[in-house]
Formats: C-alpha cells, structure tokens, sequence
C-alpha cells in the first residue's frame, strides 16, 4: 500500500515536471506552428540561472530568476531568430535545432560539462510521511507548480484577448494583420511564456536531480515531446492528461517491471495513441 | 621514419577535449604533460630523439575517436594513448593491433580493455580493481547479502559482474539493480533496494543523475540501513553527495588526499609541483601513460615488438605508488584506497589497499 | 556546352575516384595531402553523408515526409552487418546483403504503420520507433549491440584488402560508390513517372486520391526505398569507422540528416549531397581546430550549430539555391 | 442532348445516403441515380449540403448510413482512389491543383493515374506518349495550351478553375463530380468553360452531377435539377417543373436584383 | 477621370508596380477612389485585381505611389492601415476555420462600439451559428462572416474582393444590399465578376487589362456601351447554344444573376 501510495505521489512529481515543460512546448508549437527543439534550453537557462541566484537572494527569489530568465531568453530568441522566418515553418524548426546544439555546447564551454550540486534549501530535501510513505517534499513542491501554471494558462488562453489573437494568428497571420491587429506582438508573448514555464521547471528541476546539467533539458524534451503530441497540439488541458498519465505510467513500470521498461511503454504509448485517434477519425 | 636515428618518435594522444568528458580529458592531458617532463628530466627527449606529441579530440565519440587513431597512424604516430571513455578505447584497441602500433588506454575503466590485444597497455584502474577494494570494507563476505546498484550501461554492468564474480565467490549471495543511466525518478529503485535488506551495497553510478539517485536512497532510508559503499569520482562532483555523503564508505582510485600529508611520496610531489596545483581524479592517469610510453621508447625504440616486451613486467613508482605491469594479461596492478567524507565535505583517506590485494585475476591473451 | 550540362558528373565521379593517387596537399582545408589516409577517411565520410541526406531527401524534399526515424534504419544496417560479422561470422559478401534486407523489411513494417497518420503524428511515431531502437542499442539488447559502449568490427569477418589504415582508400571508394548507387537511384526515382506522384503528394494528397492514385501505397514505397538506402549506408559507415555505437541510432542523426538536407536545398539533385559534405566536414574538421580556440568555439558543437542557424537565414533554400541565384545573377 | 434522358442503365445511384457529425444532419438521406450521358444539376441555398454530398460519394467523407453505388458496384465502403479507378472523378469548390509542378505536369500526372505506368520508379517519363499526349489533349481541351510551363501555383483564380477541369478530363472518368467550377471565373471565360463542360456529356459520353449557382448556367447544361435544402433532396425533375416549383421559389432563388 | 464634377478622392494610386516570385504583375497602375460610393475594379482573370487590392494594403510587396487621403502609404505596416481605416474582405474569404463564429467577429472589434446588430440584422444565419466551427462553415456561410468582420467596425474605405463569389443566388442579393446600405456611409473598392452587382452597385470603373489600367470612367457608361464591354470584358455573348440564352444571356450585364425567372 504505501509502496504504492509512494510510487503515485513521487509518479505524478514527474508528470508535473514534464508538464511544466510540454506546456510551454504545447503553446509554442500549437499556437506559434514551431517546432521548438531550443525549448530545452530554455529549461536549461532557467536552471542555471536559479543555481546562479539562489544563494544570493534566497530560493524563492532563485525560483523568480529562473522564470525571469526563461521568459526573457526565449523572447529574444523569439524576436532575434524566429521572428524573421514567420511563414518559414520548417526553417524556424531548423534555427531552434541549431540553437539546442549550439546552446547546450555553451553552457559546456562556460560551466563546464559537469552538474554543478544545486543549492537546494533543506526543506525540500526532506520527506513528509504520508499513509506510511515517505514522500519527497520536492514532488510535492513540482505538483504544486504543475497546478498554478496550468491553471494560469487556461485563464489566459480563455478569458484575454491575446489568447484569441494568438489562436486566429496561427491559422492565417496575414488575416489578423488585415483586421487590424499587429500579430507579432503576439507570438513574442507565447514564446515569452513558454519561456517562462520552462524557467520554472528547469529551477526546480534544479531542486528535483539536486544538480544543474547543460544537458539536462534536452534530456528531458524528448519526453515532453510525447507528452505533447499525445494530448494533442496546442491543448494545454491534453498535455496535462497526457502528463499524468506518461508519469504515472513509467514510475509504476520501472518498478513492477524492470527499470527503464517505462521509458519503452511510455514512447509505446505515444505510437498507439495516434494510431488509435487516426481510428477514431476514420470512423 | 623508422630507423631513421634523429626523427622524432611520434605520439597521439586521442581524448575528449569537448563533450560530456573534457574535464577528464583536461586532467589527463595535465596529467601526461607533467608525466612526460617528469620521465624525460624535462627534456622532452628520449635517447636524444624528441618526443612529438599531437593531439586529437574524440568528443567522447567513438566514431570520430577512430577516424583520428587513423589519421594520426596515416601520419606515421608509433604510440597511440588517451581514450577517455570505455567505448572509445574498446574501439581504438583493435585499430592499433590491426596497424601494429602500440596503445596505452587512458581513464576508460572497462575490463574488456586489459588483454584485449598484445599491442593495448592501459594507464589507469578498471572496474574490477574498484571492486576488490569495495570488497575490502566487509571482511569476510561468506553468507553476506551484496546488493549491486548500478547504471545500466557498460560501466554498471562491468561492475556488477565483478562483484558476482569477486564477492559472488567469495560465498556472498549477489542480486543487482539495474537502473538507466537517464533516469529522472529513482524513488522505485530506491524503494526495491531498501526492501533488498542487504549488508552490503554496492553503487556504480557516473554521470550527472548521481544527486538525485543519493538523495532518493537516502530519503527511502537506505543509507542509514546498510553499509553503502561507491566509487569517488573527480572533485567538482562532491558536493552532489549532499546530505548522503557522510553515510557512505566510498572507494577510490585516486583523490589527492591519498597522496598529501604522511602518504607523501615522490612522484606525487613532482607531478603536484608540474600540473601547478592539487591532482584530481585522472591525472595519474595521464602521468602514467607518460612513463609507460617513454619507458617503451627508450628500451624498444622504433620497434613495437620491442616496446611490448619493455612494458610487458615493467614494474616503477607512480603517482599512486608502485606500479606493475602484469606481463599475461597487461593489467596494470596499482593500489586503491579506501575513504570516508570527514566533517566539512571533504574525503578523507583510511586506508591505502595494496595492489595485491586489489588484483583482478589473471586472462589470457585474447589476440 | 549542353554536354558539359550533361556530363560534368561523369567527369566529376572520375576526378574524385582519382583522388587516392593524387599527392597534393591543401593546407587549411586538409592537415595532410589529399591521397593520406587521415584526409582520405574524411572524404569518405563526407561522401557517404552526402548519400545518406540525399536518400532522405527523397522522403523529406521529394514527398514531404517527415520522418525523424531515419538513423534507424541506418542503424539497422550498420549494426545488422556488425553482429551478422562479428557473432554469427559470416562473410561481409553476405552480411551487408543480409543487413540491407532487414533494413528494408523494419522499413516496410515500421512505414506500414507510421504511414496510418500523417504531418507531424507521422514525424513522431518514426521517432518514437526510432527511440525504441536507439533504447534497445543502448541497452545491449539480446546481448547483441554490446550496450552504451557499442560493439567493434570484427575485421577478421573482412576480406583483408579493407583492413588497415593502408587500405582507407579502398574504403574511400567504397562510400564513393555508395554514393553514386544513391544519386543515380532517387535521380531515376524522381523523374519517373512514380516521381512525379511523389511530388504530387508533397502538393496535395487529396488530390492524389480522388485521381485514382493510391497515396499511401507511394508513400510506402518512397518510405521502404529510402530505407534501403539508409541500411545501405549504415553497412558503408560499419566499415569506416570499424564498429557500430548507439549513436547512430539516435534522433541526433536523423536530425543532422535533415540539417544536412536543408543546409544544401531540399527538392534539388544536389543540394542534399552538398549539404551532408559540408557538414560532415565542419563536425569532424572543427574537432581537429577548435581545440585551440577560446570560449564556447572550442565547442565544435557550437560552431556548427551557429554556422547551421547562420545558414538558414542567409541561404534559404539551400546552397543549391544560392548557386541557381548566383549563376542567374552572372548571367543577367 | 435531353433524347436520351431517362434511358439506358443508371452509372451512379445513392440510396438514404446520410451523414452525421455529433448531432447534426449534414446530409439527410439523399437518394438520386444518374444515367449514361445524363447531366444532373444540383442547385441548392449555401449549406445545403452539396459539398458534402460529393465528398460522399467520392469516399472523401465516411457515410453514416446509405450506399453508392457505382456502374453497378456497391463502392459505399471503398477509398476515394478505388472509386476513381472505377470511372468516379471530381473537382473541388475551392481549386486544389498541384502548385509545385507545371500546369503540363499537373496534366500529365493525372492522366498518368488512368493510363498506368504510375508504378514505374526507374523508367523516364518520357517512355510515356501515351500519356503525355493525353495531357496535352486536355490541356488544349481548356485552352490552357499556352501555359503549360507555368508553375500551377502561380495561376490566377481563373486558370485554376480550367486546369481542374484538365485534370478531370485527364482521367476520362464515366462519372464526373464538378462543384461550382464557374466559382470566381470572370465572366468572358464562362462561355467557353461552358462548352468545356457540355462537352464532358457531350463527345465523352460520360455523366454528369453538376453543383452550380450560376443560373443561365447549369439552366443552359442541365437534363434535370436536383434541389438539395437542409441536406435533404427537395425536388428533383427537368428545369422547367423545378423552376416552376414554388417550394424551390422560396427556398432558393428570392426576389430579383 | 471622367467629365462633370469630380468628386474628392479619398485614395489616389499612381504607378503602383508589383513583382512576385519574378514576375510583373502590375506596372504603372494608377486610378483614384472617390471618397463616396462604389469604385469598382474590373478585368478578366489574372489581370491583376486581387493583387491590386493586397498592394494597396501592403500584403504585395508594391512600388509607386499611394496616398489614403494625404499620406503616402507605400511600405507601411497592414495592422496600421487597417487602423487607419482601410476594411478588407479577401476574395477566398479567409475566416479563421478553428475559431467560432463569434470569435472570428470578436477578433474584428476595434472600438468600443461594435455594429453587431447591422451584422445580425443582414446575416441573420451567424447568430444561429455563433458557436459553431467557422472552419464547418458552408462555403457561403463564410463569405457572410467574412463580410460580418468589415461590417463590425466604422473604416475610412472597404477592399472587397469578389464578395458574390459562390453564393447563391437570393444571397447574392442580400450581399448586394448590403453592401448598397454600406456604401452610403463607407467608400468601397469593390472587385466584382457578376455585373448585374456591379450594375447595381455602380459607382466609378476602373478597368485593368495585362497588369494596366485599360479604361476608367463611370460605371455605367461602360455598361451602357455593349461593344465597350465586350471588348474590355468580353462578355454580352450568347452563352449557350439551344436558344434559351436570348431572354437571359444577351445582356450586356451577361449572365445577370437570378434574372431568369
Ligand atoms: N466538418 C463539418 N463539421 C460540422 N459541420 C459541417 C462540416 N462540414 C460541413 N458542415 C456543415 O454542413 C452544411 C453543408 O455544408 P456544404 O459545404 O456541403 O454546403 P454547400 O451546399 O456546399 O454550400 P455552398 O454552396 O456554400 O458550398 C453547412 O451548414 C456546414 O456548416
Ligand atoms: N505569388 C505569386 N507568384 C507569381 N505570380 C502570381 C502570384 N500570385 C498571383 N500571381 C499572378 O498574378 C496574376 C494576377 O493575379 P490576381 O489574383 O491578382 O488576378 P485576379 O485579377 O484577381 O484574377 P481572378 O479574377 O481570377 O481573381 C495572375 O496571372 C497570377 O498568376
Ligand atoms: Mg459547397
Ligand atoms: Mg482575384
């Protein structure tokens, strides 16, 4: 029981990590069409930056540095490099490729290839007893930023214009312009946010390995990858399902089956998913 | 060139200088440039002939690993060393032997890297010596219950073989888990070790997860449980023990604290004094490569048979102490040490394990 | 003058095959003369490169396929022939054959499937088969793939005259070989009457359909050819670098595949080829220089990832393209 | 042309034919059979329905109940490119052709579809005169003659249109869909289009299921008039009686400019 | 221009030149619009209209000279002249297929005061369909959005682009009104195949030929004038064989929508 009670909790501590990282994915690629390979980056930045300012400013303000980081990163990318090849689908995919490989060989070049031990605060090292589990704070604390962002989300996408414009504007830019309205405004701010969720996970990545890796995002995209395309494009509500369920999935297999089966079941996962909707649609 | 009595002798070094290992590579590198001052009396020559050292990274990248082995071979290298990572070597190996030129493998810990070929030597311990000197923490291991924690890759699995054949033979019950080496939750793992309920534990574990794994077994309790014991990998990886690093015994090839203080000897002093600073982790290594290929060169000269049998047997002081060359199988037997993090993070020396008692069993000559 | 049009790469093959006899040096470009096996090795990477993006092009530019799967059937190829050699020793004669076969059969299996969706759903069931098969490599499958660290040619599975770091030239002609097999196949795939439904399908699919024309049976077909082709050149990069490691099984590969593609103009004859050649040549020359270099440029990594996005900006289209430009401009 | 109305053997039939999304009726059990060398009109209010009622029969869109039946086959369950193998073609409302490749290889590739050699990976297209002569036919066929180098993608609205109608033809279907091919063509091009397309009845002898708005278009074309409204079939008779028709009156056609 | 008194012109284009992907799509075309009524731009197919208008708007890339009323606009941003008060309906409509009706008509808002109720009133079937997937819209159902966007707002002058396209015939009418009532308070550049629209609509014509201006006047003088027509247009011919064209066909408007019956 409290083996699966541990092995839950601890599951969905990695589903909310690989939300905090899809749900930007999700919004970049299903509202702004790209691609995005340099959003683990992104998630890489966030994290260096946090292990930069947290013991200067404290945790909490780490964690803000990161977003901070994130979200400013990925708008200068967004301005510098996609911005100039709107239209260009597959050359904007190209551009994000090359920055991941380029991005990622940086951080080797100014941190070194090596994890830097995270400054962590005590308290999330430490584990809460739960129906005779004992859970690492640090998942509860994932969940509970998993929880805020998608909430955030959804209210921005539903209730404020932007998420109008930013849903017309994906369909045919040219006829947003021509009712008025300057997209590109637009998309900056979905990078910017995308930008910004990554932030936060790769800070409390940060705290989740105990180490900052510049590898580490992009050994973590691939998943959010699935994630994504599993609950479905541009769905913010779908990656969270979807989220939940790759997390749940592979935490359970590495233990009842033999570790590592889940990353398998999980990519399964993915093949039949599609296959199975491409069914439905058939029907 | 050969023959020729004032050319150059002509060595590559192929290591990572980028990628997921420079900082390996970088203290391999300090470390040879120092081993081939130290060897040479700082002259850079052996018999009158300059040693010409070139350089190739291999990113970590067998591929590219191969293609400059061959490259530096088409340029007329005799000497071939380096090899950071295991795969690298594994790969290069053959490439020498099918060239008959001689290769000195670096930190690349593999087993399947000693008696490979007569033309491969290595400078640096392999899996199986780390595993003596864990079994050296728990006495007698009749009727002990071992568990293995290790990556589920080459290096995990090498090591979990040695165990099962090193303590496994000793009359311990051995079971292992596997974990890959891309793992982002270790708490399932962790939680099948505690339910192992073993005496001992045994981690092999590289890479950048290892915090997060530490902390997973120490939060499901299994460090205050058992007795853990592990390698000690480079410095700057410390800190990533956190909390756990006091409830761990660990093993090591080499720290500088081995070699500080009452352990002072010789060697250590002059390579300390050359690299400019304390040693980490791998720069015996490099030294070493260093007075294995200046020993081949001033007794074999241009001619590689004549190189192996100067090595094969050649035993001398190293950084670590006495080192030996054993002529069968072309291990290189040295001596390891056991440690513990005393207060304020930073390990400190038990015991110095003598190459004897650390020596993997004798192979014969696979090709 | 149309002969030139029409022959140039006759003579070009020839040049090339020649280059083994050729003992000039280019100092910058190679750090030894052209006919030294060091720089000869790279040659030949490059040109296997060069058909390997080109064998993508053809799903890629030509049909408008997205597969980030490709470098799994490369692997096939490679590691096929590998244990086929090395555990069951058979003669490479038979073993490359036999390699290509299974590549190709995966290929018809795993298009079969991947086939039922389409767009991006397609691009991600081709990786998801292809991370499978990188997991597996990597995880000394069955005993077979010799795990994280790769498993070694066994040259004595090798007729002698390719062993040997003498004999690179025999393998430089190989992956030349290779090569040319690769052109003249997607060249007469493209302009056949099969290519032109490829290029109708890249258009509008549809379309293709109510015409009567099956579109998934062609999009199989250009999906089992480029296959073959990749398992081919996987055998071929065996050979070179004498073994077989999980990376070549990774999404990274496919990925440089279509870096490679795009950098030389997707759609084109040689563009792909271009492409894969020059970036085979920065990966591995920037690894020789860069070490030397300060900051992130000792990173070839990050090089060649700036030189990548760089290119995309100021050639779009590909190099291919800036040549048709570059000649126009000449002209008029 | 109307002597041989109502004779000979019905090439396309549909019974109940009917689709459903969620709860809404696109289209309501629509049967109507069309003979050799018969030109059906199908007029109706937008969103009758007529668009979907092709992408019906040509396999585009699944049918929630009902058959087609083709020449005599039940082709309800087949793929749209087994139902053009058997002499089914269409055009669209919004012109879809092939935008990267020629006008002449759009042509080719359709008439490719028909007269084989498609599965030739390795010969050159030019072994096929066959079918490049068939091209050029229908190219001449639409007056686009002239333009055959022109990139398709790159054609005005107008020449799109003809182009369709070229690749139609390219196939010699026995049944031919056409949904508002007159949509956008300026008004000097209609004539000719028109004969284009009474021609397809015409020397082709194949039938015709014809949506159109353009009056004095399908009125000049048209055998009979089917009326669709609300995805039902409203009415379906010679122009005459369903002009006359006052349910017709109201639904569709409204008061005078 | 043409005789009698010319009124203001509100935009004034003066070689407007357009090159895409190489070709010369316009040269030197220049005409005014009247600051009142419907200017309409007539032409066979491919003579340039639709690329006429995305010049205009700066969705071609133009050269020459345009100036909406004083200021030269040539290379200015879209979102800004559209501000400015240029309306446009493109002519494949271009309704944002994922987003609902009501969507696509909150996206057009621009001021606090929206005309909603002239949209419903006209187009009755969007409020019924306010939810709905535009992209599930009927292909006429979507030119009345499309024409809904425009109507939304207050502009300065109205591009539309073929709006009869495809429409049966009593909405054909309706869009007519329409855009008559639209036109008493809004200029409208209007590009129209169906000249019994255009006939109703009439204000002045311009008429492009390969690219150029062939012929600006008053509408219905080209109209008047059958053998004018028919050689700039080409239209007024008998249109089909078996009689039925004479009470239908042979109008100079050729082909006059729903006026058969
Ligand atoms: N995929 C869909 N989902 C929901 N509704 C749809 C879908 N496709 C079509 N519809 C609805 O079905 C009705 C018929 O559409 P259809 O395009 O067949 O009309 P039509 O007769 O072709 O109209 P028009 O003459 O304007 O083209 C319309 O009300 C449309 O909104
Ligand atoms: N992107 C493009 N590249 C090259 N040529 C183009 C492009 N777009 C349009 N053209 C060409 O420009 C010419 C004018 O096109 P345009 O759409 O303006 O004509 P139009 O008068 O609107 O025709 P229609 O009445 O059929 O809509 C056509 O010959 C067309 O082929
Ligand atoms: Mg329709
Ligand atoms: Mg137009």
């Amino acid at each position: 029981m409290s083996t699966i009670v541990l092995l839950a909790v601890t599951g969905l501590g990695l589903s909310a990590l690989y939300f905090l990282i899809a749900s930007g994915l999700s919004l970049v690629f299903g509202l702004a069409d790209v691609l995005n390979f340099a959003h683990g980056w992104f998630l890489t930045v966030g994290a260096y930056a946090a292990y930069w300012a947290t013991p200067k400013v404290g945790f909490a303000g780490g964690v803000a540095a990161g977003v901070l980081a994130g979200a400013v990163v990925a708008a200068l990318v967004e301005l510098v490099m996609i911005r100039p090849l709107y239209q260009r689908t597959i050359a904007q995919v190209l551009v994000t490729v090359g920055l991941s490989l380029a991005g990622v060989a940086l951080f080797q070049a100014l941190f070194s290839p090596d994890a830097r031990a995270f400054p962590s605060p005590k308290w999330t090292q430490q584990v809460v007893d739960l129906l005779g589990a004992r859970v690492p704070v640090k998942s509860l604390l994932l969940i509970a930023g998993a929880v805020v962002v998608l909430a955030a989300l959804l209210a921005f996408l539903r209730w404020t214009r932007y998420g109008l414009i930013i849903r017309a504007g994906v369909e045919n830019r040219e006829m947003v312009t021509a009712l008025g309205i300057d997209v590109r405004k637009a998309f900056t701010l979905v990078f910017a946010i995308g930008g910004a969720a990554a932030g936060l996970a790769g800070a409390l990545s940060g705290v989740y390995f105990e180490s900052v890796t510049p590898t580490g995002g992009a050994s973590l995209l691939i998943f959010a990858f699935i994630v994504v395309v599993i609950g479905g494009m541009g769905s913010i509500t779908g990656s969270a399902v979807a989220a939940v369920a790759v997390g749940l999935l592979q935490q359970f297999v590495n233990y009842y089956g033999s570790a590592g089966a889940g990353d398998v079941c999980a990519v399964a996962l993915l093949a039949i998913v599609l296959l199975a909707r491409r069914q439905t649609r058939q029907a | 060139a050969s023959g020729d009595q004032n050319a150059p002798f002509k060595v590559g070094l192929v290591y990572s200088q980028s990628g997921a290992l420079a900082s390996y590579g970088q203290q391999y590198k300090a470390g040879f440039a120092a081993g081939l001052a130290y060897a040479t009396n700082g002259t850079g020559k052996v018999n009158g002939r300059a040693v010409e050292v070139s350089e190739a990274d291999d990113a970590g990248d067998p591929n590219k690993a191969v293609s400059a082995a061959k490259d530096m071979i088409g340029k007329g290298v005799k000497i071939l060393a380096g090899s950071t990572a295991s795969g690298v070597a594994l790969q290069v190996a053959p490439i020498a032997a099918q060239n008959k030129v001689l290769f000195v493998s670096g930190p690349a810990a593999t087993d399947g890297v000693t008696g490979v070929n007569r033309y491969t030597f290595r400078s640096g311990r392999q899996s199986y010596q780390d595993v003596l000197t864990a079994k050296s923490f728990i006495g007698d291991a009749t009727g002990k219950k071992v568990l293995v924690f290790a990556q589920d890759s080459a290096f995990g699995k090498a090591n979990e073989a040695a165990v099962k054949a090193v303590i496994g033979g000793a009359g311990a019950t051995v079971s292992s888990i596997l974990v890959p080496a891309t793992a982002t939750d270790f708490t399932p793992a962790a939680v099948q070790a505690k339910n192992a309920k073993a005496d001992l534990v045994f981690v092999a574990w590289a890479g950048t997860t290892a915090g997060a794994m530490w902390q997973s077994l120490d939060q499901q309790g299994v460090l205050g449980a058992t007795q853990v014991v592990t390698g000690l990998d480079q410095k700057s990886t410390w800190p990533t023990f956190g909390a756990a690093g006091g409830k761990i015994s660990f093993l090591s090839h080499y720290f500088d604290g081995a070699t500080t203080g009452a352990n002072e000897n010789a060697v250590a002093k002059a390579a300390r004094e050359k690299v400019g600073g304390p040693l980490d982790l791998f720069h015996p290594d490099g030294f070493t490569a260093a007075q294995l290929i200046v020993r081949a060169l001033s007794e074999g000269g241009d001619d590689v048979e004549k190189q192996i049998k100067a090595l094969e047997g050649y035993s001398f002081d190293g950084v670590k102490g006495k080192l030996t060359v054993r002529a069968e199988d072309h291990a290189l037997l040295q001596p390891m040490f056991q440690v513990k993090f005393g207060s304020g993070g930073q390990p400190e020396l038990i015991k110095a394990v003598d190459p004897q008692d650390c020596a993997p069993p004798a192979a014969a000559m696979k090709s | 003058m149309t002969y030139l049009r029409r022959y140039w790469p006759i003579g070009a093959v020839a040049v090339l095959a020649f280059l083994p006899y050729a003992g000039i040096s280019v100092p910058g470009v190679f750090d030894g003369p052209l006919n030294s096996p060091g720089t000869l090795q790279l040659l030949a990477l490059c040109l296997l490169f060069g058909g390997l993006a080109t064998g993508y092009d053809l799903l890629f530019g030509r049909t408008g396929l997205l597969s980030f799967g490709h470098a799994l059937f490369v692997a096939l190829g490679a590691y096929g022939a590998d244990v086929l050699i090395g555990k069951a020793g058979l003669p490479l004669a038979v073993a490359a054959p036999a390699a290509i076969l299974l590549g190709t059969t995966v290929a018809a299996a795993v298009g079969a499937i991947a086939l039922r969706v389409t767009g991006i759903a397609f691009a991600m069931v081709t990786l998801a088969f292809a991370q499978v098969g990188a997991i597996l490599a990597a995880r000394d499958a069955w005993g077979l793939t010799g795990g994280d660290e790769g498993l070694a040619l066994d040259v004595s599975g090798l007729p002698s005259g390719l062993v040997g770091v003498v004999n690179t030239y025999k393998l430089y002609w190989v992956s030349l070989a290779y090569l040319v097999i690769v052109m003249i196949v997607v060249r007469r795939t493209v302009s056949s009457p099969t290519g032109r439904v490829l290029a109708g399908l890249r258009d509008d699919e549809r379309r293709v359909g109510v015409l009567g024309l099956n579109p998934y049976a062609f999009k199989l077909f250009a999906f089992v050819l480029a296959g073959a082709l990749a398992a081919a050149g996987g055998v071929v990069h065996l050979l070179l670098v004498q073994g077989a490691d999980p990376k070549i099984a990774g999404s990274e590969l496919t990925l440089s595949l279509l870096v490679m593609v795009v950098l030389g103009g997707p759609g084109t004859r040689y563009g792909p080829l271009l492409g894969g050649v020059l970036y085979t040549y920065l990966d591995y020359r920037l690894t020789h220089v860069a070490g030397g270099l300060p900051g992130p440029l000792k990173q070839p990594l990050f090089v060649l990832g700036v030189v990548f996005i760089l290119a995309v900006y100021f050639f779009p289209g590909g190099i291919a393209q800036l040549r048709l430009t570059a000649l126009r401009r000449a002209v008029g | 042309m109307s002597d041989h109305v109502g004779t000979g053997p019905a090439v396309l039939a549909t019974a109940g034919l009917t689709w459903r999304i969620g709860n809404a009726t696109i289209v309501d059990g629509v049967s109507l059979d069309l003979r050799a060398g018969e030109f059906l009109g199908v007029i109706g209010p937008n969103g009758a329905g007529k668009t979907s009622l092709f992408n019906l029969i040509s396999g585009l869109r699944a049918a929630t109940a009902g058959t087609v039946e083709l020449l005599g086959h039940d082709v309800t369950r087949l793929a749209p490119h087994r139902r053009a193998r058997r002499g089914l073609g269409r055009t669209f409302q919004a012109s879809s052709v092939f935008g990267s490749l020629s006008v002449r290889e759009n042509a080719r590739l359709a008439a490719q579809a028909q007269h084989g050699g498609s599965l030739h990976a390795w010969r050159s297209t030019k072994g096929f005169r066959a079918v490049a002569e068939r091209a050029d036919e229908c190219l001449a066929a639409v007056g686009l003659s002239g333009r055959g180098e022109a990139v398709a993608g790159t054609l005005a609205h107008g020449e799109k249109r003809k182009l369709e109608i070229a690749l139609l033809l390219a196939g010699s279907p026995r049944v031919m869909l056409l949904d508002e091919p007159m949509a956008g063509v300026a008004a000097e091009d209609v004539p000719d289009l028109v004969e284009v397309i009474r021609g397809l009845t015409g020397h082709i002898g194949g039938a015709v299921l014809m949506v159109e708005h353009h009056m004095e278009v399908i009125l000049g074309l048209a055998d009979r008039l089917a009326v669709m409204h609300h995805g039902a079939l409203l009415a379906c008779d010679t122009p005459d009686v369903v002009m006359a028709n006052p349910v017709v009156q109201e639904a569709y056609l409204g008061e005078e400019l | 221009m043409t005789a009698g008194i010319e009124p203001q012109s509100l935009l004034k284009v003066r070689d407007l030149a357009v090159v895409l992907s190489g070709l010369s799509i316009l040269q030197g075309v220049s005409f005014d619009v009247a600051d009142t009524g419907v200017t309409v731009l007539l032409g066979r197919n491919g003579v340039g209209k639709t690329t006429t208008l995305r010049a205009i708007l700066g969705l071609a890339p133009a050269t020459g000279s345009l100036t909406f009323d004083g200021d030269e606009i040539v290379g200015r941003r879209t979102h800004e002249l559209v501000q400015k008060g240029l309306g446009y309906v493109p002519e494949d409509r271009c309704v944002f297929a994922g987003l609902t009706v009501a969507e696509n008509l909150r996206l057009a808002e621009r001021t606090k005061t929206s005309a909603y109720d002239l949209v419903f009133e006209l187009f009755p079937e969007l409020k019924k369909r306010a939810s709905q997937k535009a992209g599930s819209l009927s292909g006429g159902q979507q030119q009345m959005l499309a024409l809904g966007r425009v109507l939304l707002t207050e502009n300065r002058l109205l591009l539309v682009d073929e709006p009869t396209k495809g429409l049966a015939p009593k909405v054909v009418t309706e869009v007519a009104d329409a855009l008559a009532r639209v036109a008493v308070r809004v200029p409208i550049l209007l590009v129209e195949q169906n000249l019994a629209v255009v006939r109703r609509l009439a204000g002045d014509a311009v008429v492009l030929a390969a690219g150029q201006v062939a012929w600006t006047g008053s509408a219905s003088e080209l109209l008047g004038d059958q053998d004018l027509t028919k050689s700039l247009l080409g239209v007024g011919a008998s249109i089909d064989a078996d009689g039925r064209g004479e009470e239908r066909g042979a109008h100079p408007d050729g082909g006059t929508v729903g006026s058969h019956a």
